[in-house]
């Protein structure tokens, strides 16, 4: 290992540009690390986001070497092509100041995708029972542990090419509620989904789930989402 | 900025084939109606037209359309799969053997032309 | 794209998918057959099987392609949306009348 | 200076468990409410709900009882819990947990017969805690954040961060928050009818540590401030493992989970020797505390790795076996570059969870009308030992109430209350003072105050500890003072925030130090080397700290011992 490194950032608004720095290489390093020294060594202004540490809050993604990764569980060994780091903020969302991007668009998206559990029940029943082998219990497992890091967002073209286009995680969590037994929103969610620019604006690239950190498979998610909404549309269900 | 690495993947190249086939195959076929619905003008022009694809060229971009189609078929039927069958990874491999089989055909088809 | 057009891209798509092996058949058999344009035409004269085969495709395509070409505006260029549904539509149409015209010389006796 | 100036009905300041319950109670309550959550993060990705690995204690289940989850709160908080709080979260958890799996959207784990799964964890006498595999609080965080989000009604400010409380003008209640915008850098006040203090503890002033990086104090500094009660500070929970990566990564400190000792892994000093055995009987397996209390001891005699560490050991039972029991954990390491299932991995014990908090009332009140508390801000029930699972039990379980409690508390007491402007003027000042002092190393401070903290206020105390803490913390507190950050651009301006941060860590730690020393006995988290004996259980105490005119006043305050005394069980009397 080189004992520094050549790392280029992100610095300003859209309009902004990169600056290099030398960082000093350690054996336990991450990019969240290593962008950290620049903070606490070199540039005290340099702005970026964190939280948890650990791969559990999905706030650190960035554009490292072109590819959006979460910084904290990213080891630099494992990134550096010839000692050399490029890291940007997050492709496909408003930056707001050097490697902190601005996360409102997709949240807003997540709420027209109708990402939210619409109750059937209160506090006062029990918890309804379920049978975890179902296989529609193993179908929201299987996509329920997004972390809205972003990073599928950011490295989906057509969220880039249609500025409407729902999203990758935002539609592996309306999958999650459609195979959520307890959810009784299931009716205007297919419709949301269904719209222009929703599930079957997807070109299946595969990118989402290529990259995303926690290994979820939204490609998969929205190809459940295509079919339940087909299958209501051909019903006349769906009523766009 | 480097190279966004998602465009750098396989399956991202395999929808880029799609599209621009796709996208050739929609420029293309305007035009060959147009020489098809010359036939209605009898037959002396069709043969004109059809002596005038023996040219070598012709007969590249033809093998050309043939693999667009083969390519674009085979790639959304890829597609269609993924959609609509339960789920199987290994896509890459996947569109890359079709595409190669559409390539194969391409050359078939070159082939025997000449 | 919505579940509407999806609906059609995709079942047009797939109704496509046999038209264009036996449509390649075709090709490669009259190729390897050496026909010529008249003998060609002789055959599809005055068939109704090639008039429906091929007035299919024809409808097929017209949607499909429109579709398809609608898509790659939107995602490709900065025209608002207005003018790609409208320019789409054209395109399928102008597809389908060229594409029928075609059928028509093919198979009309 | 002229700052920017809000209204708004409820001001929540933070969004954990307690924050975005609170929200979510208070719009359910009176829709019409002008509510503002303001968070230092983004909404619901920042704090230590998210983080909740474990689960949520609960007794829900068969065989289970409210009875049972109380003794067991109780005997873990060593007696010191305050019993009407401690009794409050065990039943209304039952109540909290039905509400997140049938309005929140939750998904908990089920046993096949379609009954919530209830998991063991350490310290309880029954398998109540509820989960979703091993990432819990991502399943609760973000289906709290949902349904925020899908309540325009409720106003967000993310990445605005509170500096201080401001007094109404008779000083007699809480007129609103002095807040940083942190994306412009620009102040902000806002004034509110009621606020909730949901900033969420979080002992970040130790060498190693768990919360998350947002996390430093700031509640209890402003309460401090404010001249609150704060009780129970002594009480700092160390978590025995935490991944060891070396001082300059952000990895060190974070939790490999308990269940790795459970499973029989191994704890190894630096001569690679089983050390355990040297102080309990029940090796790896021993409680929490314990184990961390062995470790440290293991660290100071400097048995360590080369690194400073210890390792944990898990190969011996089968890498294998090791890749599939702890998935996630492997797979944590392994991105940062450690081998957990075939090789050491270094561990150190780590500050988890803050016990102490404000002193308030089983409706969230606080002393001072306005001001409302929950989460790990607030205190009294836990005591001396929060088990695990609890934490994220009491955050949603009073972040509700409070969220029902404001609205009725408005009800009665309509208006904004104008601030103390003199205060207001002060307090803008002190946020503002580090641009004025000459630019200089806050971080080379910040591992001062960590090194004082894990040292000589750390899992081992003494007196002669404790006061050359105390005398560290002053000196660490005028150099801070003396260290200013460059006035170039003040938007999202980390090295700002990162010296606020220290400047909430370094008075919290006083109060953390200060109470260790009012506190001469050891019990639960608590424990002093010059009193090992936790002391007569019928008599027990709490400690209070409070500032007056910039002096902080230590008291004992007794114990009342409502529900249950010493010797008793609620158990023996339920079996009778
Ligand atoms: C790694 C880890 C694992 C844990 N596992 C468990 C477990 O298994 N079971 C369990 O019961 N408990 C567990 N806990 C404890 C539990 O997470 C916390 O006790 C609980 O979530 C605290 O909730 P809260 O709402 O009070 O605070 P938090 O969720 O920490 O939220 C605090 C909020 O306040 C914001 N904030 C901080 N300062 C300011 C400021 N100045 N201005 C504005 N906003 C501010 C933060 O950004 C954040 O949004 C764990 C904790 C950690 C760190
Ligand atoms: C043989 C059968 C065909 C099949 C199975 C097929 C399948 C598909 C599918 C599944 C798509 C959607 C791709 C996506 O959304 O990413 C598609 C898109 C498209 N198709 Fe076809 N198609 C066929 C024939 C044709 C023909 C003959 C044309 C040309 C006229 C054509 C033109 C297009 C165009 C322009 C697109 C848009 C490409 C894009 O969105 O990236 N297709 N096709
Ligand atoms: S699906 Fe994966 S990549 Fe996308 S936001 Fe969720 S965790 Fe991140
Ligand atoms: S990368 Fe984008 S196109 Fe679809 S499969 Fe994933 S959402
Ligand atoms: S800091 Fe939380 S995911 Fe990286």
């Amino acid at each position: 290992m080189a004992d520094t490194l050549q790392v280029s950032l992100w610095r300003g608004g859209s309009d902004g540009r990169y600056v290099d720095y030398a960082v000093p290489a350690r054996e336990s390093q991450t990019v969240l690390d290593v962008v950290t020294y620049v903070q606490r060594h070199l540039d005290a202004t340099l702005s970026y986001r964190f939280a948890c540490r650990v791969g559990m809050c999905g706030s650190c993604a960035m554009q490292v070497n072109g590819r959006a990764r979460w910084t904290c569980r990213t080891h630099v060994s494992k990134v550096a092509e010839g000692g050399k780091l490029t890291v940007a903020p997050l492709e496909n969302m408003p930056v707001i100041k050097d490697l902190a991007a601005d996360m409102r668009e997709f949240f807003g998206k997540w709420q027209r995708a109708k990402g939210r559990f619409a109750p059937s029940k209160t506090r006062n029943d029990p918890v309804e029972p379920i049978d975890p082998a179902t296989p529609q219990r193993r179908a929201a497992d299987a996509a329920i542990e997004c972390i809205n890091c972003g990073v599928c967002y950011a490295s989906c073209d057509t969220v880039k090419w249609d500025k409407d286009y729902l999203g990758p995680a935002q539609l592996n969590r309306a999958w999650t509620l459609v195979n959520d037994v307890r959810d009784a929103g299931n009716r205007e969610r297919l419709v949301a989904v269904s719209e222009g620019s929703g599930c079957h604006s997807c070109h299946s690239h595969q990118s989402c789930q290529e990259f995303c950190p926690v290994g979820l498979n939204p490609t998969r998610s929205i190809a459940g989402l295509k079919r339940k909404s087909l299958a209501a549309y051909l019903k006349g269900e769906l009523k766009p | 900025m480097s190279m966004l690495a998602n465009r750098t993947r396989p399956l991202w190249f395999a929808a880029m084939i799609h599209r621009l086939s796709g996208l050739g195959l929609a420029i293309f076929l305007p035009f060959h109606f147009l020489v098809l619905g010359l036939a209605i003008r009898g037959e002396a022009q069709l043969d004109t037209f059809l002596r005038w694809t023996d040219q070598p060229l012709v007969k590249f971009s033809e093998s050309a359309l043939v693999g667009l189609l083969a390519v674009h078929m085979l790639g959304g039927l890829r597609l269609l799969a993924l959609e609509n069958m339960s789920w199987r990874g290994g896509q890459a491999v996947r569109a890359l053997g079709l595409i190669a089989i559409a390539a194969l055909v391409a050359v078939y088809f070159l082939v025997r032309v000449f | 794209m919505n579940v509407a057009l999806y609906a059609w891209q995709r079942a047009t798509a797939a109704l496509m998918a046999p038209l264009v092996l036996v449509h390649l058949v075709v090709i490669f058999y009259a190729m390897g057959a050496g026909l010529s344009a008249a003998q060609m035409l002789a055959r599809t004269r005055g068939s109704i099987a090639w008039g429906l085969f091929y007035g299919v495709f024809v409808a097929a395509v017209s949607v499909h392609a429109a579709i398809g070409v609608r898509t790659i505006l939107i995602e490709w260029t900065p025209l608002p949306r207005r003018a790609i549904d409208g320019f789409a539509i054209l395109f399928g149409l102008v597809l389908a009348v060229l594409g029928l015209r075609a059928v028509a010389a093919v198979v009309l006796p | 200076m002229p700052i920017e100036r809000v209204r708004t009905d409820i001001l929540i300041l933070g969004s954990g468990g307690a924050g975005l319950f609170a929200a979510l109670h208070a719009h359910a309550a009176d829709p019409k409410l002008d509510i503002t959550v303001a968070t230092k993060g983004l909404l619901g990705k920042c704090g230590c709900t998210r983080m909740v690995q474990g689960g949520y204690n609960v007794s829900l289940h068969k065989g289970d009882s409210i009875e049972r989850h109380f003794m067991d709160t109780i005997e873990g908080g060593k007696w010191l819990p305050h019993q009407e709080l401690a009794w409050t979260l065990v039943t209304r958890a039952v109540e909290r947990v039905r509400e997140l799996e049938n309005e929140i959207g939750c998904f908990f784990d089920r046993n096949a017969d379609g009954s919530l799964h209830g998991k063991a964890f350490a310290g309880q006498t029954f398998d109540r805690t509820v989960h979703k595999g091993d990432l819990t609080g991502i399943e609760i965080i973000s289906r709290l954040m949902e349904q925020v989000w899908a309540r325009p009604g409720i106003r967000q400010l993310e990445e605005h961060r509170a500096v201080a409380m401001i007094p109404s003008k008779d000083g007699a209640s809480l007129s609103g928050l002095l807040m940083i915008d942190v994306r412009t850098g620009a102040l902000k006040f806002i004034e509110a009818q009621a606020v909730l203090l949901a900033t969420g503890g979080g002992p970040t002033m130790y060498r190693y540590h768990t919360p998350s990086g947002d996390k430093s104090m700031d509640g209890l500094a402003m309460a401090l401030r404010f001249g609150l009660p704060l009780r129970d500070m002594e009480m700092v929970q160390f978590h025995p493992t935490g991944l060891y990566g070396g001082a300059e990564t952000r990895m060190t400190g974070t939790v490999l989970e308990e269940g790795l000792r459970g499973a029989g892994g191994y704890l190894l000093n630096g001569e690679m020797r089983r050390f355990m055995g040297d102080y309990d009987p029940k090796l790896e397996r021993a409680t929490r505390d314990v184990v961390s209390r062995s470790m440290y001891a293991e660290m100071r005699a400097g048995r360590t790795t080369k690194n400073g560490g210890l390792y944990i050991a898990m190969s011996h039972l089968g890498p294998d076996k090791v890749r599939k029991m702890f998935k996630g954990m492997v797979e944590r390491c392994d991105d940062c570059g450690f081998d957990l299932a075939g090789g050491l991995v270094e561990v150190v014990p780590t500050a988890h969870y803050f016990m102490g908090g404000v002193v308030c009332g089983v409706d969230t009140a606080t002393e001072r009308p306005g001001l409302f508390v929950a989460g790990e801000d607030a205190s009294g029930m836990h005591g001396a030992n929060r088990l695990g699972g609890n934490g994220v039990a009491n955050s949603t379980v009073f972040g509700g109430i409070a969220g029902d409690t404001m609205p009725r508390w408005i009800a009665a007491n309509r208006g904004h209350r104008p601030p103390d402007e003199g205060v207001l003027d002060a307090e803008v000042a002190r946020a503002l003072v580090p641009f004025a002092a000459k630019p200089g190393d806050v971080n080379a401070l910040r591992e001062k105050l960590m090194d004082t903290m894990w040292n000589d206020v750390g899992v081992l105390r003494d007196r002669a500890g404790l006061d050359r803490g105390l005398a560290a913390l002053d000196t660490i507190e005028a150099e801070l003072l003396a260290t200013g950050v460059a006035d170039g651009n003040r938007a999202f301006n980390l090295t700002w925030h990162d010296w606020l941060n220290l400047r909430s860590l370094i008075e919290t730690s006083r109060v953390i130090t200060l109470a260790a020393i009012q506190r001469e006995n050891s019990r639960g988290a608590h424990f002093r080397e010059d009193f090992p004996e936790p002391g007569d259980l019928d008599s027990s105490t709490y400690t209070v700290a409070r500032q007056r005119g910039g002096k902080i006043e230590m008291t004992n305050e007794p114990v009342e011992f409502t529900i249950v005394r010493p010797g008793q069980s609620l158990l023996a009397d339920a079996a009778e």
